[in-house]
């Protein structure tokens, strides 16, 4: 009995928990970092740590000790908060992503609707967070952010409802574990997979879609007023919505922590790094897109194939 | 371009990590400049024709002595060609950095002969 | 290009066309048919565009020469204005390339030019003090500061 | 309702400081004001107080990337003030130089111009092909930006038998790399989107505006100095004037990658035909009375300098028009209608020069008895000025 809540403690707290996540985090912006710089021919990260691996450690503590300027005429009380609101909405779905066991910490039915939820949710304190700090560059960046919520949110949680359907249910745990007896959910829905990476490339604002913050138009768009501690916040939630994605991408699509060899927290890792690099690779590969091309491109071309991909379900019957 | 991204990973990459791995420094480089002071004989033409006014000739004939401002200096080369006596020449040092503004001006004096 | 064709384009004497080189053309005109030389210049055969505008302040007066750029030659015509009242005719309506060139010679010469619609300070900036034109030989720099309050 | 949005002196897409006031209306720009004069250096007012071989390094100092470009053009116009006629060697040497920069000019510049589209990748490549081309100015010259290579009367240093062979291999990958580029530039679907039909600039427009170079040349004007006024060996070397009719940002790619290929038929031919001789002739201090004006092709557009001399070892008036400011009316005329995320690959698609189009021409030259106004003046004037106005 104590043993037990103990044990779950240590999970919370250690393992497959928060402490887990944040170093996976700082790993996978160093990964990410470390890939597109061997894209172009350059070292990145090298001197903090073994191979710069500390890197993202040693930015973390230095905008931590940095001034945090609150400018006088920004909105005070969503400016102070958008920042660890924006963190705690980047984590609390990850504890519903099972790393080591079938089961996630928290699995009920219809944990996938609430992951699917906050990430909205997180869309929404981008565009509150720009419209707060009332900077001319960062009101554009967050109208751009709404734009963009628009664009992506449909096609990915259409994308994110197709293996619940071919499972029967809207907990990730199960899905998981229906991917076990079946197959993987990637071969019989290809469409649903790069529908949602895509839409995730959008949620994260990452290169071929980080218009709201395109730093070569509108400076660095609505993260321009966050300094000190704030833009420590905002770079860690970033991070952890990397691993979030990832970790969504490899649940739903790459049947989790099973594989042919043992069910452990190896096997996730190793899909894990195969979406980080899937992601890096896109992007160092693409330029930046116009916030019309995003608008226009998700209607015409990711929604309809999110369709599609719902109906193939349906008409195959998996 | 995803395949010339991939064919990048494997070739090595071009930029150099600084403060360990330098590039030497090509063969007609022109740095900074320093005088062989005993061939000097105080003629004055490498004041007057530098640009940006870095040289100094204090003293008269043989024993002037040059106040070279390194600060001031744009590394053009006009004195080494102007130079009758060949005493100017360049060296490869271009890696210039001084705490201040003193340290930049080399004093280039005759040795004392046994006289004075 | 030759002489004779300039001379015939813009019907002004022979003694007013001096021949620098074979592709320098230098022309000197009085300020009242500017408009009506330029028009004609532009409407020669092989013009291509206005390539800049000259201002030189030689003593008493003003010169203002204005390049023009030919496939084969560049003509340079050459106007007076007196310092006191410096007032040019704008070429803009003919030529819109020739907008910033006015603006900046208005800026450093005080040339005023009628029929430019912008001379809003280009270089110069905002609060500096009216009619210091730092390119006019008697504003040596000294002056130039002591009138901005320096020295 | 409209958005007035400085891309003012300090912006990351701007790598010099100029300032456009634009107004918005939803994305979209509805007019543009221009405003210069934030990285003026009266390069005049020292030029008065220099002779005319010094200023040969004064002349390169106006510009970090077409410096080359700006001291041939001085020098020329010294030499036809003279009168002087330079080795057949000299003008071989000097175009090859030219072609060498406007080369390194147009990979820094698609390196750039990918920057603002958000292309990391394209511009890593880019400005790793243009070390290449470095090297061999690095090798030729002993630097790598300001060549120090031309003066008056000719060239400082001479091209060996044994630098040959290295620059012919290096010239053989820059092809390469550049066909590369073009293809990359044809395929990409998303430099494409983001350049075709961005910044239109229509043929009647630029002839009106007097845009000048590959901006004009991007809107089908076959404009250029090198054809309408052959200078150095450019009369001997056969070759083409690229344009394209596209008329948009794209299209002044297009043209700056061919003018790439352009420039290394331009060297090959140049280096084969090298005449054997001298490249320096020996040039008198004081420069007759008279006026000279001198144009080039600079990697950017036209270049034009007028000297006007008094006589002494002292230039009277010296005006530079870089080509810049040429063009940045087309400019001005290219952004009214452009969405606000593309206003950096617009601007960038001239590939502006601010300090070029800066170069004041203060005050004419007088005997020597004027103090140079030296960075100390200089400094404690902006300090009043922003004190003044910002009463600090």
């Amino acid at each position: 009995m104590v043993s037990e809540e103990i044990w779950a403690l240590i999970q919370i707290f250690l393992f497959p928990g928060f402490l887990f996540l944040f170093f996976l985090a700082f790993f996978t912006e160093w990964l990410d970092r470390k890939i597109v710089a061997k894209f172009q021919n350059r070292y990145g990260p090298l001197y903090v740590g073994p191979k710069g691996i500390l890197q993202p450690l040693a930015d973390f503590i230095k905008l931590l000790s940095k001034e945090d300027i609150t400018p006088s005429t920004v909105d005070k009380v969503p400016f102070k908060i958008i920042p660890a609101l924006l963190l705690t909405l980047a984590v609390t779905p990850l504890f519903c992503i099972p790393i080591v066991g079938s089961s996630a910490l928290i699995s009920f039915e219809g944990d996938l609707i609430v992951i699917m939820f906050i990430m909205s949710l997180t869309a929404l304190l981008v565009f509150m967070g720009g419209w707060a700090s009332t900077n001319r560059f960062s009101t554009i960046g967050s109208i751009r952010a709404g734009l963009q919520m628009f664009a992506y949110e449909i096609p990915m949680n259409l994308a994110m409802i197709g293996p619940a359907i071919s499972a029967g249910s809207l907990s990730i745990s199960k899905i998981v574990e229906w991917q076990t007896r079946r197959f993987w959910s990637l071969f019989p829905q290809p469409l649903g997979f790069a529908v949602l990476t895509i839409c995730l490339m959008a949620h994260l604002q990452r290169v071929p879609f980080d218009i709201p913050e395109a730093e070569s138009e509108i400076v660095s768009g609505w993260i321009v007023e966050f300094s000190g501690k704030k833009l420590a916040l905002i770079r860690l939630a970033k991070d952890f919505e990397f691993v979030l994605a990832a970790s969504l991408i490899v649940s739903l699509f790459l049947g989790g922590p099973y594989g042919s060899w043992y069910i452990s927290p190896i096997t996730f890792l190793a899909k894990y790094l195969l979406c980080v690099f899937i992601i890096s690779n896109l992007r160092a590969a693409f330029a930046r897109y116009r916030i019309d091309h995003l608008l226009a491109g998700a209607w015409k071309y990711l929604t309809p194939l999110a369709l599609l991909q719902i109906c193939l379900i349906k008409i195959w019957g998996i | 371009m995803e395949g010339d991204l991939l064919r990048n990973v494997k070739e090595k990459p071009v930029t150099l990590q600084f403060p360990y791995e330098r590039k030497e420094p090509v063969e007609r480089v022109r740095a900074k400049v320093s005088w062989e002071i005993d061939k000097c004989i105080g003629c004055r033409l490498c004041v007057r024709v530098c640009p940006g006014d870095a040289i100094e000739l204090i003293g008269r004939g043989r024993e002037a002595e040059i106040r070279y401002n390194v600060g001031r200096c744009i590394f053009c080369g006009e004195c080494v060609d102007v130079c009758p006596t060949g005493t100017i020449y360049t060296t490869k040092e271009f890696e210039l950095v001084f705490n201040n503004r003193r340290e930049m001006i080399i004093h280039f004096r005759r040795k004392k002969t046994r006289r004075d | 290009m030759r002489r004779s064709e300039i001379r015939k384009q813009l019907r002004i004497r022979a003694r007013n066309i001096i021949v620098q080189r074979d592709r320098r053309f230098f022309v000197n005109i009085e300020k009242k048919d500017l408009k009506r030389v330029i028009r004609r210049l532009i409407r020669m055969k092989n013009y291509t565009h206005l390539s800049t505008i000259t201002a030189l302040d030689t003593g008493s007066n003003i010169e203002v020469i204005y390049h023009v750029a030919f496939t084969d030659a560049l003509v340079s015509v050459r106007v007076q204005t007196s310092k006191d009242d410096p007032v040019l005719l704008s070429i803009v309506d003919l030529i819109p390339g020739a907008a910033l060139y006015e603006r900046e010679i208005h800026d450093l010469f005080g040339v005023e030019f009628e029929g430019n619609p912008d001379l809003s300070p280009l270089l110069l900036p905002d609060n500096w003090p009216e009619g210091v034109y730092p390119l006019r030989k008697w504003w040596s720099p000294d002056r130039i500061l002591s009138k901005l309050g320096g020295k | 309702m409209t958005f007035k949005i400085p891309f003012g002196p300090q912006h990351p897409a701007l790598e010099e400081p100029v300032n456009f006031m634009f107004e918005i209306e939803e994305e979209r720009v509805v007019n543009v004001k221009l405003r210069l004069g934030y990285v003026h250096r009266g390069i005049e007012k020292i030029a008065e107080s220099r002779n005319y071989r010094q200023l040969v390094y004064l002349s390169e100092r106006i510009c970090g990337i077409c410096s080359f470009a700006h001291a041939l053009c001085y020098s020329q116009a010294v030499e036809e003030l003279l009168g002087l006629e330079i080795p057949e060697r000299a003008k071989f040497i000097r175009t090859i130089l030219a072609e060498m920069e406007r080369i390194q000019n147009h990979y820094l510049w698609l390196g750039l111009t990918a920057k603002e589209m958000g292309f990391e990748t394209l511009f890593m490549y880019a400005w790793r092909d243009r070390e290449r081309i470095i090297d061999m100015l690095d090798m030729i010259s002993g630097k790598r930006v300001h060549y120090g290579m031309s003066t008056i009367g000719g060239v400082r240093r001479d091209i060996t038998e044994s630098m040959i062979g290295k620059i012919e291999e290096s010239l053989n990958h820059l092809e390469a790399r550049a066909e590369y580029y073009t293809k990359i530039c044809t395929e990409d679907p998303s430099i494409l989107k983001r350049t075709v039909g961005v910044g239109i600039l229509r043929p009647r427009d630029a002839r009106a505006l007097c845009a000048v170079g590959p901006t004009a040349r991007a809107s089908g004007i076959a404009r250029d100095v090198r054809t309408d006024e052959p200078y150095a060996a450019y009369g001997e070397i056969p070759f083409r004037v690229v344009t394209y009719r596209g008329c948009d940002v794209a299209s002044r790619m297009y043209v700056r990658i061919d003018e790439i290929k352009e420039s290394i038929k331009i060297i090959r031919y140049a280096l084969k035909n090298m005449p054997e001789g001298s490249i320096r002739v020996k040039a008198p201090t004081r420069v007759p009375e008279g006026e000279a004006i001198s144009r080039v092709e600079a990697p950017r557009g036209e270049n034009i300098h007028f000297i006007k001399s008094n006589g002494s070892d002292r230039p009277e008036r010296w005006k530079i028009r870089a080509p810049t400011l040429a063009n940045l009316l087309s400019l001005c005329k290219m952004l009214s209608g452009v969405n606000l995320a593309d206003i950096p690959v617009v601007i960038a698609g001239i590939d502006p020069c601010i300090s070029c189009a800066e170069r004041i021409a203060l005050v004419d030259a007088e005997t020597g008895k004027l103090n140079v106004w030296d960075g100390k003046d200089l400094w404690r004037y902006a300090n009043e000025w922003y004190r003044k106005r910002y009463g600090l």
